[in-house]
């Protein structure tokens, strides 16, 4: 896979644009406004369709949960998106134009979720959204997108199954996410029999489809338990006893949410500690932001597979980790998701200025192809099918609740949202 | 399905099975105790019952931050400070939330429902405002954490051993108040009939806020429990309201022994299906069960059969 | 159970136990009410007189014993049928619907349109209304039709429930306290009542006022502890000693 | 003796203003005013406000305060959503699929097969059916088994709302047989018809409106029969009226199903406009934001109900859209408002302060004809302090 070594230099913009080729990551960071190098398209050039793009602005949505359950995962996304749209407004906006947002909550909903994204469309006529974090908000807003034509850029790790012309799907689909993970602690740790746990809804009973197709079929293993939990549930120990009656060499866990906490204090609780040799236990619903509820102690020496993590160590992450916490507080982490949302204003910059207007259609149009070399996580390129190439990366958890990486693909993973033979 | 293990292992299982119904039930326990109290003795509704928890599970957590950075020595020792200051916490705005409206709504309790539910929207906007929507992680002393080797196989959890205990004195504590103490004497006079409690010269107002009040230092105490098992987030405590109203309305309203039975077999039952069929369709039929056997026995498993 | 036999009595009550943990508030009880009669019960608190009352309209469920209405075994019907069967029943505290008119009150209790769709199509004929007013007259309460029931006074409501009993039609009438909150010429007035009612109907009153059981009585039981302590004219039963000595008082 | 004239009876004259004037905001002046996107928004929720009418006859004439109307509203929804996905997916629209033919969410869970109970959802008879039958049979199976055992009050809140929670963790739980957590989505023609656009929004809204009102009058009829009064009477006297000879459960489960059916009409008529059904619906804090709606209109107001859905809702978007993190904060403080200073909601402060007036100005505007008193007739309020 071609990909960019040179990870200083900024915006490679599909080649025949040169406009932002110059920017390094510092400067991109820095709090002076830039001015674009090329001169502004007038407006009536880059937006044919009514789109709220001015001589000097362009308004776009963020819809995520900041009210009720799912506030806890999207504060993070909205965090990240704003970030990006103030560092591209520092550094001249799009087009010559800065980008304004305007703000709507999902409330947890997903009924409000489609209200909302069908005001952002018509009402405000906003000219791209990044937001959505659970399937089931996602599914309630797709076709809305798709009728009114909109462009959302999604954050989260999903279970594929899906291809918008109006999405771009900014986190990993399934196969990515979980095939190099199962490959690898198999490897690694000789692993021939795994119990499947997860929170019961479409991602995890997909993940684990997924799971246990590859694991039968090409990894000569067994699934010796699938098990499921409702949402929000904190009782572990029945499920734990099967797990040491059935002793798998690995746990494969997509628990989601408050369950994540009371599950793994619960391992720990139990005896199976994931921080000795005996344990091993691969998670793919567990980013920085859940250990945070979770405690590093209670979750140490657990592996997850995704494709970022904060720890990472390249300029581009150190750069927009000391953005991050720059803005938002020494505090903050920054998980999986929420470096994908970070990416969404970004690709859309970049495929607007590839495209050279902010119509939808030609936004479209030019995605397939559009790169961004100075990715938190590397190098990453929108595949034909809306989704990106990207690597994927296994971490092992740490005390400190950071990840250490332990291992990195060498290529980046094919996103594969249909995977023949998976279904 | 046990045919490849051998006749220890499964035993081991079984005694761990055993065990695990058991936090379970100290867990349904804790929960419902407060709300035994205040649904069952005062017939109020108290939809905010989970916030309450949630509220002891912050303070734990200021707690534990408060020991960390001040006293890093005690630190071992914080849980029983923080368990204190819950139940004080919860029950301080236990008796603000009655005075300030439950006491208008005695005789409109499916109105107390509706208030307090209320209350609990506000509640959990608040821890989110004050604490941020992520999830806080407390931290555990160390000597809570881990198991306790009982034979070869079988480990039993320490915090799940903390949570039985703690269970177990809260209950000691609450029957011995209600049934012992002259002061749980006037709460039962009061919910017998309240204008001969007053004749007699029970002041049913301070009773009723102390009642309440109690309830609530309850939850909170069981927030403050959880923190060891559970996820402390703004909206954690909606998870457990259903739940709790169950093991309460099945046990028999006015029943505590009833509360105490009902929370054991709901809590058997579930760790049990939950072993041979996986959560979801465990808590279902758990559900299903308790509901079927309401509709035909709708006074619980213990009450009293009293003349009209 | 015991099978009640067969009588010329509107109301036979035989072996009547109920037992509530243990302990039996109506203990083997045997009595026995003729057409047209007006008995009285009278005991002390406790003695089972309401409880008597709850176990011949339903509301509560007996032990043991039989309860036979017309010969018609009604221990086991619902609270519903055994109104249909005839028999109406008055409580302690005056229980009309504070929310309704009192026309409203006594048209609920017309006993017409019981089922839900019954009442659905149920219409204020000309017939009602008529029946409605005949009925609020002999209750003295003609012009509080369009009053809410909630602003009469306590006579006033203990006559509304009288009145809703009596539109119902039962043969048999049980009263808990009629009288209770009365003023003196209310009394005299609810006396009349019933003295009237008695010409159609058979009552069964549970009372504590001595004068007024003597003014309307055919017959009085007097119970103790959940059993019969005497039976009999008021006079015979004022006049026995173990009357004056657990109730009546030296 | 007064003549009584039967439609006097059935609609005051206040009462006659109050849905003419519901009727001028919802058919003309609404539409007149708001974008089709905003109408559409209003639509749906005047599909809870179906919900809050069924609750006014339950809760605020029975007394039987359900905390799972979730349940009637989310069946209903999901037949409708049942008919129109399996319209969705023709073999045509789901090539892509292992299985074409069936919704892709079974296809997802590697379904192969159309499960039994889907099938009569090819028929738009038997969906139109099923959501007012399906609701109506699960409350009076409910009713049945709880009011026969005279199970009331809050005992009856507190079962339906489990009763809530179990339905909702099988739907989530069963994701191939019912969608899961993602409910039935990528709905979109009914009988070829699409229906996203604009046209279909207008008319849809004009549907929901005349069902709206066709419950109301349903409800006002059975307010102002004799079930109506009884319903009242027991409220307070559940043995009284048991003695005057009625069979008490029989009248509960009536309402209970009637507020049931209307409830299952709400939630198709929000598939209809919202193109999906979520079993975010079924819940019990969806269940118990519906009595909500209730209370704020006036648990005793028929057209208060949907005052109440409405203007909630409408607060709930406007305060969400702008200041989200109040909105629980406001949304709170008006339950506890409600609760304990104005019982009777919205509607209750209409009839103390301005309902007089109103009545005075009828009067000074038709002249000649003298107030028409509602004879005999009682108007119920919601006391303070009186056990409901």
């Amino acid at each position: 896979m071609a990909q960019s070594k040179d990870l200083g230099k900024g915006f490679k913009l599909n080649r025949r644009h040169f406009l932002a080729a110059a920017i390094s990551a510092a400067v991109m960071l820095s709090t002076t406004p830039m001015m674009a190098l090329a001169d502004k398209p007038a407006t009536a050039d880059v937006n044919t369709t009514g789109l709220a793009v001015t001589d000097d602005t362009v308004t776009v949505g963020i819809l995520h949960s900041i009210t009720g359950t799912m506030a806890i995962s999207e504060e993070g996304s909205v965090q990240a998106e704003i970030l990006a749209i103030e560092q591209i407004n520092a550094m001249g906006g799009v087009l010559g134009r800065q980008i304004q947002y305007i703000q709507e909550d999902g409330a947890s909903d997903w009924p409000t979720f489609a209200d909302r994204s069908r005001k952002l469309l018509r009402q405000d006529n906003v000219a791209a959204v990044f937001g959505c974090w659970t399937s089931a908000s996602r599914k309630a807003v797709l076709p809305i997108f798709e009728r009114f034509n909109g462009m959302l850029y999604y954050p989260t790790f999903y279970e594929g199954l899906e291809q918008s012309p109006n999405v771009i799907y900014t986190g990993q689909e399934a196969t990515q996410q979980i095939l190099a993970g199962l490959d690898w602690i198999s490897n690694e740790k000789s692993a021939k029999s795994f119990y499947l746990i997860g929170s019961d809804y479409i991602w995890p009973r997909t993940s684990n489809k997924i799971a246990r197709i590859h694991i039968e079929q090409h990894l000569g293993g067994s699934v010796v338990g699938e098990d499921y939990f409702p949402l929000g549930h904190t009782s572990f120990n029945s499920v734990i006893n099967r797990i040491r009656l059935r002793k798998p060499d690995v746990v494969f866990a997509s628990v989601v949410g408050g369950s994540n906490v009371a599950f793994y204090r619960q391992l720990k609780a139990a005896g199976l500690d994931m921080s000795k040799e005996d344990f091993t236990l691969l998670t793919i619903s567990v980013t920085e932001d859940e250990i945070l509820g979770i405690g590093g102690e209670n979750i140490e020496g657990a592996y997850a597979s995704m494709k970022y993590f904060q720890s990472l160590d390249n300029e581009n992450n150190d750069a927009f980790v000391k953005a991050f916490k720059e803005r938002w507080g020494e505090n903050a982490v920054i998980g999986d998701v929420t470096q994908a949302a970070y990416l969404g204003p970004w690709l859309w910059k970049a495929a607007v200025e590839a495209a050279g207007s902010f119509d939808v259609d030609k936004v479209r149009e030019a995605s397939p192809g559009v790169e961004l070399t100075t990715a938190p996580e590397g190098y990453v390129r929108i595949h034909e099918n809306h989704h990106l190439w990207s690597k994927t990366r296994i971490g092992e958890a740490q005390r400190d609740g950071q990840f250490k990486v332990v291992y990195e693909t060498d290529d980046l993973m094919e996103p594969n949202p249909f995977p023949a033979g998976y279904q | 399905m046990f045919s490849d293990f051998s006749t220890a292992e499964l035993m081991a299982i079984f005694a761990m099975q055993g065990f695990a119904g058991l936090i379970l039930f100290a867990v349904f326990i804790l929960m419902a105790l407060g709300l035994a109290i205040i649904f069952g003795q005062m017939g109020v509704i108290n939809m905010a019952h989970g916030e309450f928890m949630i509220l002891g599970a912050y303070v734990t957590y200021l707690t534990s931050t408060l020991f960390s950075t001040h006293a890093p020595d005690l630190f071992g020792a914080y849980f029983f400070f923080a368990i204190v200051f819950a139940f004080f916490a919860a029950a301080l705005l236990g008796a603000l939330v009655e005075w300030s409206m439950i006491r208008f709504l005695y005789h409109r309790p499916l109105d107390t429902l509706l208030a307090t539910w209320g209350l609990s929207l506000i509640l959990q906007q608040a821890y989110r405002s004050i604490f941020g929507a992520r999830e806080v992680g407390v931290v555990i002393p160390d000597w809570l954490m881990g198991s306790y080797q009982l034979t070869d196989m079988i480990e039993v959890p320490i915090n799940g051993i903390f949570v039985m205990c703690l269970a177990l004195a809260a209950t000691v504590f609450v029957i011995t108040l209600m049934y012992r103490s002259r002061w749980g004497m006037q709460v039962r006079a009061v919910v017998q009939n309240r204008q001969m409690a007053g004749a007699v010269g029970i002041n049913s107002a301070k009773v009723d806020r102390m009642t309440f009040a109690l309830g609530c230092g309850i939850a909170g105490v069981a927030g403050s429990a959880f923190t060891m098992i559970g996820s402390t987030g703004p909206s954690s405590g909606q998870l457990y309201i259903v739940d709790t109203f169950l093991v309460v309305v099945f046990g028999g309203a006015g029943s505590l022994l009833g509360t105490v039975a009902s929370a054991f077999s709901i809590s058997q039952s579930q760790s049990i299906l939950e072993f041979f069929m996986g959560g979801s369709m465990a808590k279902v039929l758990t559900l299903l069960i308790v509901v079927m056997i309401l509709m035909f026995r709708p006074q619980g498993l213990f009450s009293l059969k009293v003349r009209r | 159970m015991t099978e009640g036999s067969n009588t010329d009595f509107l109301l036979a009550v035989e072996g009547l136990t109920v037992s509530f943990d243990g302990f039996k508030a109506v203990n083997n009880l045997s009595f026995y009410v003729d057409e047209n009669e007006i008995r009285v019960i009278i005991g002390p608190n406790g003695a089972g007189k309401t409880t008597v009352l709850d176990l011949i309209c339903g509301r509560t469920k007996s032990t043991d014993g039989s309860i036979r209405f017309k010969n018609k075994e009604i221990t086991r019907l619902k609270e519903h049928e055994i109104v249909k069967v005839g028999v109406g029943r008055k409580f302690q505290n005056p229980s009309v619907y504070s929310d309704l008119t009192v026309f409203e009150n006594l048209e609920i209790s017309y006993p017409k349109g019981r089922s839900v769709f019954g009442s659905l199509g149920f219409k204020r004929t000309e017939t009602v209304i008529n029946k409605i007013q005949e009925i609020a007259g002999r209750i003295y309460l003609s012009d509080q039709l369009d009053v809410q029931a909630d602003l009469l006074s306590h006579g006033q409501k203990q006559w509304l429930e009288i009145g809703m009993l009596l539109i119902q039609e039962p043969q048999l009438l049980m009263l808990d306290e009629p009288v209770a909150g009365m003023s003196v010429s209310e009394r005299q007035q609810t006396a009349l009542l019933l003295k009237e009612i008695a010409k159609q109907q058979t009552m069964i009153v549970i009372e504590h006022d001595m004068q007024f059981v003597a003014e309307i009585a055919d017959k009085v039981t007097v119970l103790h502890q959940g059993q019969i302590l005497a039976e009999g004219s008021p006079e015979k039963v004022k006049s026995d000693p173990k009357v004056i000595e657990v109730y009546l008082g030296h | 003796m007064m003549p009584f004239n039967h439609m006097k009876d059935y609609l005051t004259r206040q009462e006659a203003l109050s849905f003419a004037v519901l009727a001028l905001v919802l058919l003309v002046l609404l539409p007149l005013s708001l974008d089709v996107m905003r109408l559409n928004q209003v639509g749906k929720y005047l599909s809870f406000a179906f919900v809050a009418v069924g609750l006014v006859l339950c809760w605020g004439y029975g007394g039987i305060l359900s905390l799972g109307q979730g349940i009637f509203y989310g069946l209903g929804g999901y037949a409708m959503a049942m008919y129109l996905k399996l319209e969705a997916s023709s073999p045509q629209n789901t090539l892509i699929q292992t299985t074409p033919g069936i919704p892709d969410f079974m296809d997802w869970n590697r379904i192969t097969e159309l499960p039994w109970f889907w099938e009569p959802f090819y028929s738009l008879t038997f969906a139109i059916i099923a959501i007012v039958v399906l609701p109506s049979i699960v409350a009076y199976l409910i009713g049945v088994a709880m009011f026969k055992r005279r199970v009331g009050g809050v005992y009856f809140a507190i079962i339906t709302q489990s009763i809530a929670a179990i339905l909702t963790i099988l739907i989530i739980g069963q994701q191939g047989l019912t969608g899961g957590i993602n409910g039935i989505t990528d709905l979109r023609t009914l009988k070829g018809w699409d229906i996203h656009t604009d046209v279909a929004n207008y008319v849809f809204y004009f549907l929901c409106v005349f069902l709206l009102f066709v419950c109301l009058l349903i409800a006002q009829f059975i307010k102002k029969s004799k079930t109506g009064r009884i319903l009242i009477a027991m409220r307070g006297q559940e043995d009284r009226v048991r003695f005057s000879g009625y069979d008490i459960a029989n009248f509960k489960t009536f309402v209970f199903v009637v507020g049931a059916a209307f409830s299952g009409i709400g939630g198709a008529m929000f598939t209809l406009q919202e193109g999906f059904m979520s079993p975010s619906f079924v819940g019990v804090v969806p269940s118990i934001e519906m009595v909500i709606f209730c209370a704020v209109g006036g648990r005793l107001s028929l057209v208060g109900a949907v005052y109440g859905a409405l203007l909630v809702n409408i607060a709930k978007t406007t305060f969400g859209e702008t200041f989200p993190e109040l909105w629980l904060f406001a949304m709170g403080l008006i339950f506890i408002g409600i609760v304990l200073g104005l019982p009777n909601g919205l509607a209750g402060v209409y009839s103390t302060w301005l309902a007089p007036k109103v009545d005075e100005m009828l009067n000074r505007l038709l002249g000649h004809e003298k107030q028409n008193q509602e004879i005999y007739t009682s108007i119920p309020i919601v006391k303070q302090g009186v056990v409901s």
